[in-house]
């Protein structure tokens, strides 16, 4: 078998931290190779050399095809040597149209004049046709949903990639409900089987296990292991990748939920995708909400929070009633609500600021002794905070976006559950957060509501679900067709729910 | 930079809510003023006397769609029409001559505008400060600060004198480059590399984009097009004066922004930017028409820009969440 | 303010003839070479020796600026007084400090050459008085404006005065004497700087007086900076709506090249004509290529500097002040504005520089 | 806005760059005009004179921590001397009276910037531009384009003829106000959040923030400061004039983006501003006292802002990732 691509010890340094170090990896023509590794471990660095974006340092070798290929890249090289990226976050320009990203290598390195846009058109309406997404080629990509941001991320690097290429796929799934992901499976064994070899990156070892030929696990920039994945366990998969493992969680049952008295009462949400929603999220419970993707479920911790409009509907918490019409993200935080959003690098974090202005963002005021800010004091408590999330490395005077994507969600969770609100609503907490961290944040979570806490955690995760959930409520077609407690709470039954094609939304079996 | 908040599809009455203000004004006019404003010579000045504004305004909206700012672009059009004017007049350098003198200067300075942007990593709004402070110094030592007239008439004659409908040729320059600007930005891969460094740079890089490449590019378009407006502006009063170019600039970002709100709403569009620049001066020669006071017509100038912006905002479907 | 001329101004050809026989007479005197006459009494200049003066210009960039500092400096070399130059870009933050700093180091004297505006400079005249050290204002105030001058800024010990009305009073002349008593004028002032509405009331003030039925003007105002976006189209804006308009006249001829843009596009080269003030080169040259420009009034701008430095001198040895310099205008039109240079040049065309400076120097007592 | 590239621990020679060139220039001087330039005095003059300029720099950057522009500063000066001007000397209300109706106008044209961008989201820039316009017209109008002088001693007393230490009170204010600006932007939430908004804006209003009160009371803090520069202008000149106050726009620019490459560097900072308002001026004062042609002044300025700020970004830590 054939090395579509072949790497020798690589490098590549930030300023002093070593992202990368001595790296070797082979991917063969027709294998599908799982990259693996915890937050930060440099997955993303690696793949950000092969497409030029990051100068590696020097030392390392690159072989494509056999063939040695001088580092560093240029930006756009990818393109000659038959690689095509879905990036971890995307790739796409989300103020542009869909056309103009689909064909965005073509643009990027090409040199026409006479882009014949009508005939991109036809090209791309064939394309979606093909793979059987709905994509409106002049609708922009800010107006799509995210698991269509990623579809079309996705249709742009699989319809592009050569036989004998490759195709480097850096967690594509985590937007991606189950049916979509099936049909990437397919379509990257389509791939692999055509003579291209495919990198993939997940933290869903179900899924590597699933699609992968062979993989490769990093640690601090490291490689620690590699192997064929049908001879590896699961139990040894994260045992490389976290050094250590894992322990089982136990949920709450209906009575112990029962027995709790409800925080935060909806009652006839209407607004976004949602239809109609009421429902109780209790005292020291995690309430899980999913369904597929546009069933309305993600919109609920936004609307609830004032961040996107309701239409009617109360929220009452703790007694207090608001009306959600007026409902705005600065009273929400003030009567004690808490919001950790999906897209961190717009809603989440700014990345430009240090770790200790974005973790004290809300706590501020507490160090505000008369006329001064106290920034020992604060910088000192960030830094207790952090070690308590695990963050790494643990300097709070780092600016965020040195981070990786995993350690910033933890310096998210951290900013907010400082805040000790009585309801936390989290929108897929553990995205791209490796088993290790996930498990620390489930572990944060627990012991938040073991103080009284309630967590609402939107996520179309159902394996994360069926971890970390009292109690799931299952939303189609913006109403809550399933409420799902105690053993119920498993992965196979809030997908069923979920996918359930039975049309006639029926008040839930556990309830 | 995302200029205006929404995207998506765009609403017919977004995209000709500017022309469409600029028939009215003209209707207004023509009604409290109609023998002198509804006549074919007013229009035929109109359109030939704004042709190095639309120019200059050309100019900004190349890096301005790569997300950068170019401030030096009046002095750029001061020292281009004084080189040609010293050049031509004092040196004796045949006009050719001149305006390929002041083409590759305008080529210089974006060039080096560019190259200390992306070298030393620093915003294009001080680079281009700077650079413009700079340029004035150099056109008031040279020009010995003094204006300098007599430019061949040969220039004049092709820029101002000679007509086509009435109207003079600068018009029709200004029009040409509308269109040829346009044609780069809509229809070649460079023109849509500006879009994508301007709407994401680290998106652009990853997909193979040179990015640093593309800005000082931009800047270099800019520069160069404002010594063409530069040679424009020496053409249409046959000489050059030191310092007249910059008070240029402002108004030409108003009608670069005021430009964005039409035809492709959201994005610096050439047309759009002739529709602007030609709606300002609509409103500006209706009112000295009428003979009224010269504030007034600041007051239209900087009203028209609040109104029409805000109304074209109010058109479009308002998009709950802000882009950063 | 605008002013309209007679019932039958616009029927131009049809009206009797009007006598400009006077006006014409006015135009000739004006087209000489100016010689030299002592502005007033004689004194002893070279008490002065080895005294200090602080020069703080309008605008250091404006060759007009630059030629009558560089003349004051020679004036004053020739009693032995040295004058400093401040330079400066016509901010007034600029001369603020050029003040400060002329008081902090103790100069003789202080001249505000070229107008720097002393209303805007008030607290800084009252310290320099404070000091004992005299603020003399130049070129700023009409001949005629001298006495409110002196009662609006009681602070400041001296002014030179300037002869903008009567330019303005000659431009209507040349241009009733040309036109045969038909003026149709657009005149563009910039009110913001202070002489300009006299300047505009002079001149239409004059139409008014030699042929009140067949002239008009009409006043409009566009400041400064407004200069290179209106003007043209203003220009442009009035030839349309009034195609009678035959000149188009200028407050300060710095604005002559955007005029000629407006006239240019409006395509009216043939039928309207520019007078001007101030003597800028690059205007003269325009009366030399027969370019718009019909005539233009200078001013010999070394004299000017020799002119302040008498009343500076004045000043520093006790001796009363001048109420006029007696400064002179020189009118160009294509029959003299050779004597100007080819190409033309600002400070020649006053005849011969060393009558005037032998004159002043007789008159300090230095010769 | 994210002014300069990189991020991370600050080195302390990009702290003291600025300062460091500021001696330098000192020195400089005083080696080549030790007897003029080495006196009290002229540093004396030197802070009281620009305590105008400084303030309205402090004006521009309390926006631009918040990402927006604010164009119409200069414009609000200049409109602020004028009715202080026009209410003291020719409507002979008492001093503090005109001064107040001056802030107010500040206040509520803050108000109006803000709401305007606000309401219709429209970019700061083209708002500011567009208000800036429109106010120049207002003043034109109001002052039927004439300098008005002989403003109430009192104000001229406490701006500019008291002194302490030789230095005009003007420098004093200048001087508080900046201390009032670093506390409130490094010492208080409400100045935090500033810096949030403009860094991170949907960030700040998932986190609570209103975003939108923030950015409009930016505006508003900049048009009062503006306001009040226009005080310290009617003080310093006992007068005011329709147009001059607006040619400070662009050096207060230029100060406020080389004062964001010192002290705390990718930064908008008070302390940095004053420190480059005082370099630039240092400089240009010197060149004045040598008599030195006024066009180098210009080529200084130019110059200087290009160096400075590409010699802070040198000696900053090379960081390879681009933000976007
Ligand atoms: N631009 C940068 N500047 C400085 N450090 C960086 C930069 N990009 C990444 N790093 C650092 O490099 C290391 C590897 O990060 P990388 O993004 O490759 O991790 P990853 O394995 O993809 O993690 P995740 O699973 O969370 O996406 C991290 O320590 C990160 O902080
Ligand atoms: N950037 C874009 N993003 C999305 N759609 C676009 C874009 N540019 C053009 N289109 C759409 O593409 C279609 C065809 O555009 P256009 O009229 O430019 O084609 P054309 O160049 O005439 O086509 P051909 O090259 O086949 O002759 C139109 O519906 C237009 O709206
Ligand atoms: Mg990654
Ligand atoms: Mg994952």
């Amino acid at each position: 078998m054939s090395a579509v691509l072949q790497i020798n010890n690589l490098a590549k340094t930030f300023g002093g931290v070593k992202a990368l170090q001595g790296v070797d990896l082979t991917v063969n023509a027709g294998e599908i190779h799982g990259l693996l590794g915890q937050n930060g471990s440099g997955k993303s660095t690696l793949i950000k050399v092969l497409a030029g974006f990051h100068e590696p340092d020097a030392g390392g070798r690159l072989l494509v095809n056999g063939n040695e290929v001088r580092l560093p890249l240029a930006p756009g090289d990818y393109k000659a040597l038959g690689m095509r990226f879905v990036h971890q976050d995307l790739g796409l320009i989300s103020s542009l149209s869909v056309l103009e990203n689909l064909f965005l290598d073509e643009i990027s390195t090409g040199h026409s004049a006479g882009i014949r846009w009508r005939s991109w058109r036809r090209i791309a309406n064939e394309l979606f046709r093909k793979y059987k997404v709905e994509l409106d080629p002049s609708a922009a990509v800010s107006t799509l949903r995210p698991v269509e941001r990623a579809l079309l991320a996705i249709v742009r690097a699989v319809s592009g990639a050569p036989r004998n290429g490759l195709l480097v796929l850096d967690e594509p799934t985590v937007f991606l409900p189950q049916d979509d992901t099936e049909m990437l499976f397919d379509l990257t064994r389509n791939v692999a089987a055509g003579g291209a070899g495919v990198l993939f990156v997940s933290h869903d070892l179900e899924e590597v296990k699933r699609l992968t030929n062979r993989f490769t696990v990093f640690r601090d920039g490291r490689v620690v292991g590699n192997g064929a994945t049908e001879q590896t366990s699961r139990e040894e998969l994260v045992k490389l990748i976290v050094g250590h493992e894992l322990k089982a969680v136990s949920h709450r049952s209906a009575a112990q939920i029962a027995a709790t008295k409800p925080i935060a009462v909806i009652d006839g949400l209407k607004g976004g995708l949602v239809a109609e929603a009421s429902f109780a999220v209790h005292e020291g419970e995690i309430l899980g909400v999913t369904g597929l993707s546009g069933s309305g479920f993600e919109d609920l911790p936004y609307i609830l929070f004032g961040a996107a409009k309701a239409e009617t509907g109360t929220l009452a918490l703790n007694g207090s009633v608001v009306r959600l019409r007026g409902q705005n993200p600065t009273s929400a935080f003030r009567s004690g609500m808490a919001l950790v959003p999906a897209d961190r690098p717009r809603d989440g974090a700014i990345l430009s600021l240090s770790v200790l202005d974005n973790v004290s963002m809300q706590t501020m005021d507490q160090f505000q002794k008369g006329p001064i800010l106290r920034r020992s004091r604060m910088r000192e408590e960030a830094k207790k905070v952090l070690s308590a999330f695990q963050v790494r490395p643990n300097d709070p005077t780092l600016p965020c976006s040195s981070l990786s994507g995993g350690n910033q969600q933890k310096v998210l969770m951290a900013k907010w559950l400082q805040t000790r609100p009585s309801l936390l609503m989290v929108h897929e907490p553990t995205q791209g957060v490796d088993v290790g961290a996930r498990e620390e944040i489930f572990s944060v979570l627990r012991s938040a509501t073991a103080e009284g806490m309630a967590v609402l955690c939107a996520s179309s995760d159902h394996e994360q679900l069926a971890l970390i959930c009292d109690r799931v409520l299952v939303f189609r077609q913006g109403r809550i067709v399933a409420e799902l407690t105690g053993t119920h709470v498993n992965k196979e039954e809030i997908s069923e729910q979920s996918y359930a094609v039975d049309q006639d939304a029926q008040p839930a079996e556990a309830s | 930079m995302t200029l205006l908040k929404g995207g998506g599809r765009l609403s017919l009455v977004q995209r000709i809510a500017l022309p469409g203000a600029w028939l009215l004004l003209i209707i207004g006019f023509g009604i409290a003023n109609p023998h002198v404003f509804l006549t074919p010579a007013t229009f035929q000045t109109m359109f030939g006397s704004q042709a190095v504004l639309l120019v200059l305004t050309l100019a900004l909206i190349v890096p301005l769609t790569a997300g950068d700012y170019d401030l030096s672009v009046g002095a750029v059009l001061t020292l281009s029409a004084m080189m040609i004017a010293i050049l031509n007049v004092q040196y004796g350098w045949p006009i050719w001559a001149a305006i390929m003198a002041a083409l590759a200067m305008g080529l210089l300075v974006g060039f080096l505008n560019g190259i200390i942007m992306v070298f030393f990593g620093i915003e294009s709004l001080i680079v281009t400060l700077g650079m413009g402070t700079l340029l004035g110094g150099i056109t008031l030592w040279v020009s010995n600060s003094a204006t300098i007239s007599g430019i061949s008439h040969t220039l004049v004659d092709w820029v101002i004198v000679k007509r086509f409908g009435g109207i003079s040729l600068a018009f029709f320059y200004a029009v040409g480059l509308c269109a040829l600007l346009w044609w780069i930005m809509e229809y070649t891969s460079v023109g849509r590399r500006l879009l994508f460094v301007g709407r994401g740079r680290n998106v652009s890089k990853l997909s193979g984009v040179r990015v640093g490449r593309v800005r000082v590019g931009a800047l270099m378009g800019s520069s160069t097009l404002a010594a063409v407006a530069g040679v424009l502006y020496a053409g249409t009063s046959g000489g050059a004066d030191p310092t007249s170019g910059t008070n240029l600039l402002l108004p030409a970002f108003a009608a670069a922004f005021l430009g964005a709100t039409s035809i492709m709403p959201g994005r610096f569009n050439p047309w759009g930017t002739a529709i602007a620049v030609y709606f300002l001066v609509t409103g500006i020669t209706g009112l000295q028409l009428m003979g009224i006071q010269s504030y007034v017509q600041q007051l239209f100038y900087g009203g028209a820009l609040l109104v029409a912006v805000a109304l074209s905002q109010l058109s479009r479907r308002r998009v709950p969440l802000d882009n950063g | 303010g605008c002013s309209e001329g007679g019932s039958a101004a616009t029927s131009g050809t049809q009206n009797p003839a009007i006598d400009t026989t006077a006006v014409k007479a006015l135009i000739d005197q004006a087209k000489a070479a100016p010689s030299f006459s002592a502005p007033g009494p004689a004194f002893d200049a070279s008490k002065a020796k080895g005294k200090v003066v602080a020069n703080i210009s309008l605008n250091s960039t404006v060759p007009f600026n630059q030629i009558v500092d560089a003349a004051m400096g020679d004036a004053g070399k020739a009693v032995g007084v040295k004058v400093v130059q401040f330079t400066n870009q016509g901010q007034v933050s600029q001369w603020i400090q050029g003040m400060d700093s002329a008081i902090a180091q103790k100069v003789d004297a202080i001249v505000l050459e070229g107008s720097p505006d002393p209303k805007l400079l008030g607290p800084q005249i009252a310290a320099a008085k404070a000091a004992g050290i005299p603020v003399i204002s130049t070129h700023l105030y009409d001949e005629s404006y001298i006495g409110s001058a002196k009662k609006d800024l009681p602070d400041v010990t001296a002014f030179v005065d300037a002869h903008h009305y009567r330019a303005g009073t000659l431009m209507a002349d040349y241009a009733i004497a040309q036109s045969g008593g038909h003026v149709n004028a657009y005149f563009v002032a910039s009110n913001e700087v202070q002489p300009s509405a006299g300047i505009a009331s002079a001149f239409s003030d004059e139409l008014k007086t030699r042929c009140p039925d067949s002239c008009k003007a009409k006043v409009v105002n566009i400041p400064i900076s407004n200069w290179a976006t209106d003007v043209p189209t203003q220009v442009q804006a009035a030839l349309l709506s009034d195609p009678t308009i035959n000149y188009v006249v200028p407050v300060f001829d710095g604005m002559t090249p955007l005029l000629g843009t407006g006239i240019t596009q409006a395509g009216k080269t043939d039928s309207v004509k520019i007078v001007a003030y101030n003597g800028t080169a690059s205007v003269l040259s325009m009366i030399q290529a027969k370019n718009l420009v019909a005539a233009e009034i200078g001013e010999p701008l070394e004299w000017l500097g020799w002119a302040n430095m008498d009343q500076v001198l004045r000043v520093l040895t006790g001796t009363a002040t001048l109420p006029s310099e007696k400064t002179p205008l020189r009118l160009f039109d294509s029959s003299n504005v050779n004597e100007t240079g080819t190409p033309a040049n600002q400070k020649d065309g006053y005849g011969d520089p060393a009558k005037f400076q032998d004159g002043y120097k007789t008159l300090w007592g230095v010769k």
